[in-house]
């Protein structure tokens, strides 16, 4: 497996040297599109660090910006129609002042992705050996044959039986959760230091999500990497991830290492979100708290604190201003929030009915 | 395809506009609606209507007919023959004009002809499939198989050159495909859960197709169509090229054409000019409605 | 082994197809006015040659039988004689083929030439300006039918400045560079016929399959743009293509005809409208057959190529 | 509603004797208490299978037998290809049953011919997975939710009209902003509000709920769970509610049935079927289920292996493949569906607890007791 490590062609420090920048920082990032709508602002000033060996997961609901998020920090975006600012450092290189060349050196060689959807993500007409190669040939200069015997390696380190035989496979020939594997294999080839899983499970099966996500987390333990896990269920970050962003309308609202997080949640639509899942433990017929209405347009999003319009805490203060990420009482956790949970009483009991206004507002 | 959450993808020029949709899906979802067919669309309209009304209310236009020979008049365009007028001294504003009738005549005739055929079984093959669906796509296949154009010349030549005839033959050749876009369009929307939905509900099945799948078929077999209509005027237009379509004295775009740029009249280019330009015209709006109404309604192209 | 199925599949549909065509062609005489003998031959024909036209055409028996006959006369190579100039059916459509078939080739090499390159730069950028221009010049190609393309083409090139000749034909064999000459101005028309469509499916087709997921995932790789659209985008996206070829082998047919007839080079679209004007019918029926059977076996190549290009429609399907 | 009328009930005489099931082995015995007295539903020995390419079987559903009490929500839970869905399609018979009977409120609906199959169709509705695909795109919200009462010409317009402006508000949309407004204008909660309306228009006494909310986010999931609910209780619907989260299963349903690749599992109590699973299979999918909290144990591994092909599935027990504690008879016999304690089967061999007396957290689920009433919402629970 020492095939895997080979240099790459920019210079990225190895090892952490003591007072060296963190893996990835991104810092006050803005990603908009531009459509016939107007400006969508799918990221919104988003601002983290992540150090190496950690898997942070990014959790959103859809349209809350988590896949762009996770596109932008790879500076994988097409631009056209794009406009972006702020900085995304990976190890202290700009990503988002590379040149196309020099972003090429650094995709599937020092970041990679492992995508939602392993029957859309794999070239169907491509056989899985060469989609497993092409970039250790690229990336790593291998001669076909140290490729083809990596390759090998790396389907049987992912659990892939026969991996041999697999090489000649097309994608369609394999079941989803083998798709998912191979696609996690090739993501891995170039031995990464960070990976970003979108969604890597939303697809599967809940028995063979449990098998990826641990795959996922072993590999990513065995190789020190660190990993964006992006998905929609606080369950899956809660198991596995060290840290936790939570995003609503292209924005972070909460942010903190999991235990801390998920012990003391102080943005209530945080409490919202883990209010709404049905619970294991809860009796039949639990009555869920749903969080009514929808999410805002990223066109024209409201003003102050974007949750206000759904926020069973709301205040005057939270239309009008909004609020910033602050650190609380713990250390590491952060949270964009003028009335975090506990400081306030709610108003009542909320209807429980549904009354949703009209299609659209 | 009818709306979906990435509906308004089509709308998006860029690749991984998907991701903006996604992006975007927040929007209020009445922006699908706000997608529009575009100036070009409307100029594209504006040119075939005023073709056809030009075609249809051509007698009681203040023009000369197409066969009257005014020998004084020059061979160039003037006041009273904004086109000129050809080596017979035949006014060609006219003759263009009268020359569109057949053109677009056989034209929409077929693929109206076609549409009607070739739809109604493709909705029915579509949505009842077994051995309807069989027998009908056979036959289509054929129809497919044979290059549609020497039929087309081979049977004018054997059976003769009246334009309903070209019509006919014409209109047989397009139900092939016009079926195909129909069944497959009704393949793809029988498999939804309205439809089955309304099943479930007890409607009929005539209630089904007429209700639930024809209007979501309509645009598919329309923009199709339109783009059909070009091509059939093109189909006729080369018959009558080589003098296989309406006998001589009536003028139709192709046989102008072909009048104007045989030897004697190679002298004067305009008179084959003049014609040709007014059909790649209405080719051409035909075309770009055609085309916009697809992407307006998001009809994968050429998927047959 | 489950391909071989398939084959014989296909091939079994192929030969039902030519029956059907054969059948057709074979009904062709019956759709003449009056008895088909007298349309054919005239007042000219003798008794004798009356009765022989009559048993090579089938016309003594019922339909099928008749059908059977011809069919069989036919499958010789015996489809009669020309009542012109006597030259038999079989040895005009060998002399007249070798051209269509150098037509089609260097006409489809060239739209093939054209369309791919420009369909890939216009799908780099839809919206571009690139793409704009392509795709209003494809439009333009759209509304110009062959035979205005091969007048305009004929008057600017020939009449004008005389860059090739307008009309004629000299054989591969006998003149090769005079060969060239004469076959460029037929071969780019009909090329120009089939570059538009081309250029617009493949262009559709690149532009939905590059906002596949696995192009992201390539691009994801660090895969450079050349590679990307080479290795990824263009395999998935010819598979329409194939089969649009396949469609357009009719436009190429179709366009054929006028553009021979434009360029006197007498291949089989030229003889067969020559056949039209002379009454000569056997001839016409010959050239029908050929063409039509041409059609269709190279839409069955088209078809086949297509399952063995594509591993999607290998499999067998699950679930 | 009841048929009688022989001729349009071809298959009733078939129904009676003991049917083969798959493989052309006779279906086994029924447990005793698998039914009950006055079920509004009763599925038995129900087979769906599909032609695959070859001349193979796709083995949809293989001989499942179930019922659901009036009142009741059964859930009906499992991975892709379980056959979850089929099943559900199958008892209104989208999908035909190869064999085996469903009977609906005294009618047996395998018996069915067209017309009578269409009228018995309105009493018991599906609601789909896809909210948007589930409506016609091209017509508008009134007509879509009206289109039940038009088919069967119910009412003047004006009742029309007023029918359909109730269930439009009952769902929690607005009716005069909603009416004239096409499904694309709407979020998919709505959509799914639409369906929901429109499946209540003909007072149907059960709805098929096909994977109502697997398309949905988690926030709008909870708007419409509850709404399922409350609908429930205000029109005295009984569900049979398919989808593949455990946990949202759980929520909803009294009893559930879990299957795996065309076979039924284990069916009991909610809470008694969770609180103590008897199938490996059931343990394995518990096992899975990523829990929203850091604290919970995670000391089990994930069962390994992929779900095999419906269309080859293993011999004997159809889990045995990934089964932790397969024997030799696992791969020999089909296990039956067996009797464990009271209202819980569950087939397997080797059944991993006996339901013995109930603890009393859960005794609840087991009697058929009306849907509990509409509650006052449960403050948030922060952890």
């Amino acid at each position: 497996m020492s095939l895997l490590h080979k240099a790459g062609r920019l210079a990225f420090p190895d090892v952490e040297a003591p007072g060296a920048p963190p893996l990835l920082e991104v810092d006050d990032l803005h990603t908009s599109f531009r459509t016939p709508l107007g400006l969508v602002r799918a990221v919104d000033g988003v601002s983290f660090t992540l150090q190496r060996g950690r898997t942070m997961g990014l959790v959103g609901e859809s349209g809350s910006g988590k896949t762009v998020l996770s596109r932008s920090i790879m500076g994988l975006l097409p631009r056209a129609n794009l406009e972006r600012s702020g900085r995304v450092l990976f190890s202290g290189h700009d990503i988002t002042a590379m040149r196309p060349r020099e972003l090429r050196q650094v995709w599937g060689a020092h970041i990679a992705m492992v995508f939602q959807d392993p029957m859309t993500a794999l070239n169907p007409v491509v056989r899985i050996g060469r989609q497993i190669t092409e970039h250790l040939r690229l990336h790593l200069s291998m001669s076909r044959s140290e490729a083809r015997e990596t390759a090998i390696a790396l389907l049987n380190s992912v659990g892939i039986p026969e991996p041999r035989a697999r090489l000649r496979s097309y994608p369609f020939q394999l079941s989803g959760g083998m798709r998912q594997r191979v696609m996690i294999a090739i993501a891995l080839a170039c031995g990464p230091k960070l990976l970003l899983a979108d969604e890597p499970t939303t697809g599967l099966d809940v028995t063979i999500q449990a098998q990826i996500l641990d795959l996922l987390a072993a590999q990513q333990a065995e190789r020190y990497m660190a990993m964006i896990l992006v998905t929609h269920d606080l369950g899956v970050v809660a198991g596995r991830a060290d840290d936790v962003v939570v995003m609503y309308a292209g924005k972070i609202v909460e942010m903190g290492p999991t235990n801390a997080l998920f012990s003391d949640v102080k943005m209530p639509y945080t409490e919202a979100l883990l209010a709404s899942i049905p619970r294991l433990t809860d009796p039949v017929h639990t009555r869920l708290s749903a969080i009514e209405g929808r999410p805002p347009d990223l066109v024209s999003p409201p003003h102050g604190c974007r949750f206000a319009p759904r926020c069973r805490y709301v205040q005057a203060r939270c239309t009008e201003e909004e609020p910033p990420l602050v650190e609380g009482d713990t250390p590491g956790h952060l949270f964009a929030c003028w009335f975090p949970v506990g400081s306030i009483t709610t108003r009542g009991p909320r209807p429980t009915t549904a009354a949703q206004s009209g299609p659209s507002s | 395809m009818p709306p979906s959450p990435d509906a308004d993808a089509a709308a998006l020029p860029a690749a991984g506009a998907r991701l903006a949709v996604a992006a975007s899906m927040s929007v209020p979802a009445s922006s699908a609606s706000k997608r529009k067919l575009g100036v070009v669309f409307w100029i594209a309209v504006a040119w075939i209507c005023l073709v056809v009304v030009m075609a249809v209310f051509a007698g009681l236009l203040p023009i000369d007919g197409p066969d009257n020979l005014s020998y004084l008049s020059k061979l160039g365009s003037s006041f009273s023959h904004p086109f000129g007028t050809d080596e017979l001294g035949r006014d060609l504003f006219s003759r263009v004009i009268f020359g569109s009738r057949v053109s677009l005549e056989v034209g929409f005739g077929s693929i109206f002809l076609g549409l009607v055929a070739g739809g109604f079984a493709g909705l029915i093959a579509g949505y009842m499939r077994g051995i309807f669906d069989a027998v009908t796509s056979a036959v289509a296949n054929v129809i497919l198989s044979f290059p549609a154009l020497l039929l087309l010349i081979t049977v004018a030549a054997f059976w003769g050159r009246a334009w309903w005839k070209i019509t006919l033959i014409i209109a047989i050749i397009a139900t092939a495909p016009l079926f195909y876009v129909v069944r497959s369009s009704t393949i793809s929307f029988a498999g939804r859960d309205f439809v089955l939905a309304a099943r479930t509900m007890g409607a009929s099945r005539w209630r089904i197709v007429t209700r639930e799948i024809l209007p979501n078929v309509m645009p598919a077999a329309i923009s199709f169509g339109l783009i059909g209509v070009a091509i059939a005027i093109v189909a006729e237009g080369t018959l009558s090229f080589l003098g296989l379509s309406v006998a001589a004295p009536t003028p139709s775009w192709g046989n102008i054409i072909a009048e104007g740029q045989s030897s004697t009249a190679a002298s004067d280019p305009w008179i084959w000019i003049w014609p040709t330009l007014i059909m790649f015209m209405t080719l051409l709006a035909l075309n770009i409605a055609g085309d916009r109404l697809q992407r307006f309604f998001d009809v994968r192209e050429g998927r047959l | 082994m489950n391909r071989l199925r398939y084959v014989a599949t296909r091939l079994g549909q192929l030969v039902i197809v030519l029956l059907l065509v054969s059948f057709l062609t074979f009904l062709l005489v019956h759709l003449l006015p009056g008895d088909p003998v007298t349309t054919i031959l005239g007042p000219a024909g003798t008794a004798q040659t009356r009765a022989l036209l009559r048993a090579q055409l089938g016309l003594d028996h019922s339909i099928p039988v008749g059908y059977a006959i011809w069919l069989w006369h036919a499958l010789q190579g015996n489809l009669g004689q020309s009542y012109l100039s006597h030259q038999t059916v079989a040895s005009a459509i060998s002399q007249a083929l070798p051209i269509d078939i150098e037509l089609v080739i260097i006409s489809q090499v060239l739209a093939l030439a054209i369309a791919i390159p420009l369909a890939m730069i216009a799908a780099r950028r839809p919206g571009g300006w690139l793409d704009q221009v392509g795709s209003s010049v494809s439009f333009g190609m759209l509304a110009i039918p062959a035979f205005v393309t091969g007048v305009i083409l004929q008057q600017l090139f020939a009449v004008h400045y005389h860059v090739f000749p307008a009309t004629g034909w000299t054989s591969l064999t006998s003149n090769f560079v005079q060969n060239v000459r004469d076959a460029a101005l037929p071969s780019i028309t009909v090329a120009l016929a089939s570059v538009a469509g081309y250029m617009r499916l493949l262009r559709a087709e690149m532009i939905n399959t590059l906002q596949e997921d696995f192009i992201t995932m390539a691009r994801s790789k660090g895969l450079s743009t050349p590679r990307i659209l080479m290795r990824h985008a263009f395999r998935p996206s010819t598979f329409p293509l194939l089969t649009a070829a396949g469609l357009s082998i009719a436009a190429v047919v179709s366009s054929d005809f006028v553009v021979e007839y434009i360029f006197q080079a007498p291949g089989l679209g030229y003889q067969a409208i020559n056949a039209i004007y002379a009454r000569d019918y056997l001839i016409l029926q010959g050239d029908v057959l050929v063409i039509a059977v041409l059609f269709v076996v190279s839409l069955f190549v088209v078809n086949m190529l297509y399952a063995v290009v594509d591993p999607r429609t290998r499999r067998a399907a699950v679930t | 509603m009841t048929v009688s009328d022989p001729a349009t009930a071809p298959q009733s005489a078939a129904t009676a004797a003991p049917r083969p099931g798959p493989g052309g082995i006779a279906a086994a015995p029924l447990p005793p208490g698998l039914f009950h007295d006055g079920a509004v539903l009763t599925v038995e020995h129900l087979v769906v299978e599909f032609p695959a390419p070859r001349g193979r079987r796709v083995h949809a559903v293989s001989d499942v037998s179930f019922d659901v009490r009036d009142g009741e929500t059964l859930g009906l839970v499992g991975e892709s290809g379980c056959g979850k869905s089929t099943t559900g399609r199958a008892i209104i018979r989208v999908d035909r049953p190869t064999s085996g009977r469903v009977v609906f409120d005294g009618t047996e609906l395998t018996a069915l011919g067209p017309e009578a199959l269409r009228r018995a169709r309105t009493r018991i509705q599906l609601i789909f997975q896809d909210p948007i695909s589930s409506l016609n795109p091209r017509r508008r919200v009134r007509d879509i939710v009206a289109e039940p009462l038009a088919i069967w010409q119910r009412g003047t317009p004006a009742e029309r009209e007023q029918r359909v402006r109730d269930a439009i508000t009952a769902v929690g949309l607005d009716y005069d902003a909603a009416a004239d407004r096409r499904p694309h204008e709407f979020s998919g909660g709505q959509c799914q509000r639409i369906s929901i309306a429109r499946a209540l228009m003909l007072d149907p006494k059960v709805v098929i709920c096909d994977e109502p909310v697997s398309a949905l986010d988690v926030s709008v999931q909870a708007q419409i769970l509850n709404l399922l609910e409350d609908m429930k209780a205000r029109y005295g619907l009984t569900l049979l509610f398919i989808a593949h989260d455990l946990a949202v299963v759980r929520n909803i349903s009294d009893r559930v049935a879990v299957m795996y690749l065309g076979r039924l599992c284990e069916l009991g109590p909610s809470d008694d079927v969770y609180a103590r699973p008897a199938h490996p299979y059931t343990v394995a999918l518990l096992a899975s289920i990523p829990e929203p909290d850091p604290a919970a144990a995670r000391n089990v591994t994930p069962i390994a292996g992929d779900i095999p092909s419906p269309i080859d599935p293993p011999s004997g027990c159809r889990f045995r493949t990934r089964c932790p504690f397969a024997q030799q008879r696992c791969t020999d016999e089909v296990p039956p569906l067996t009797a464990i304690g009271p209202e819980r089967f569950v087939a397997c061999h080797f059944p991993l607890a006996t339901s013995g007396p109930r603890s009393s957290a859960g005794s609840a689920g087991s009697s058929p007791e009306p849907a509990p009433p509409i509650q006052v919402d449960t403050p948030p629970t922060a952890p």
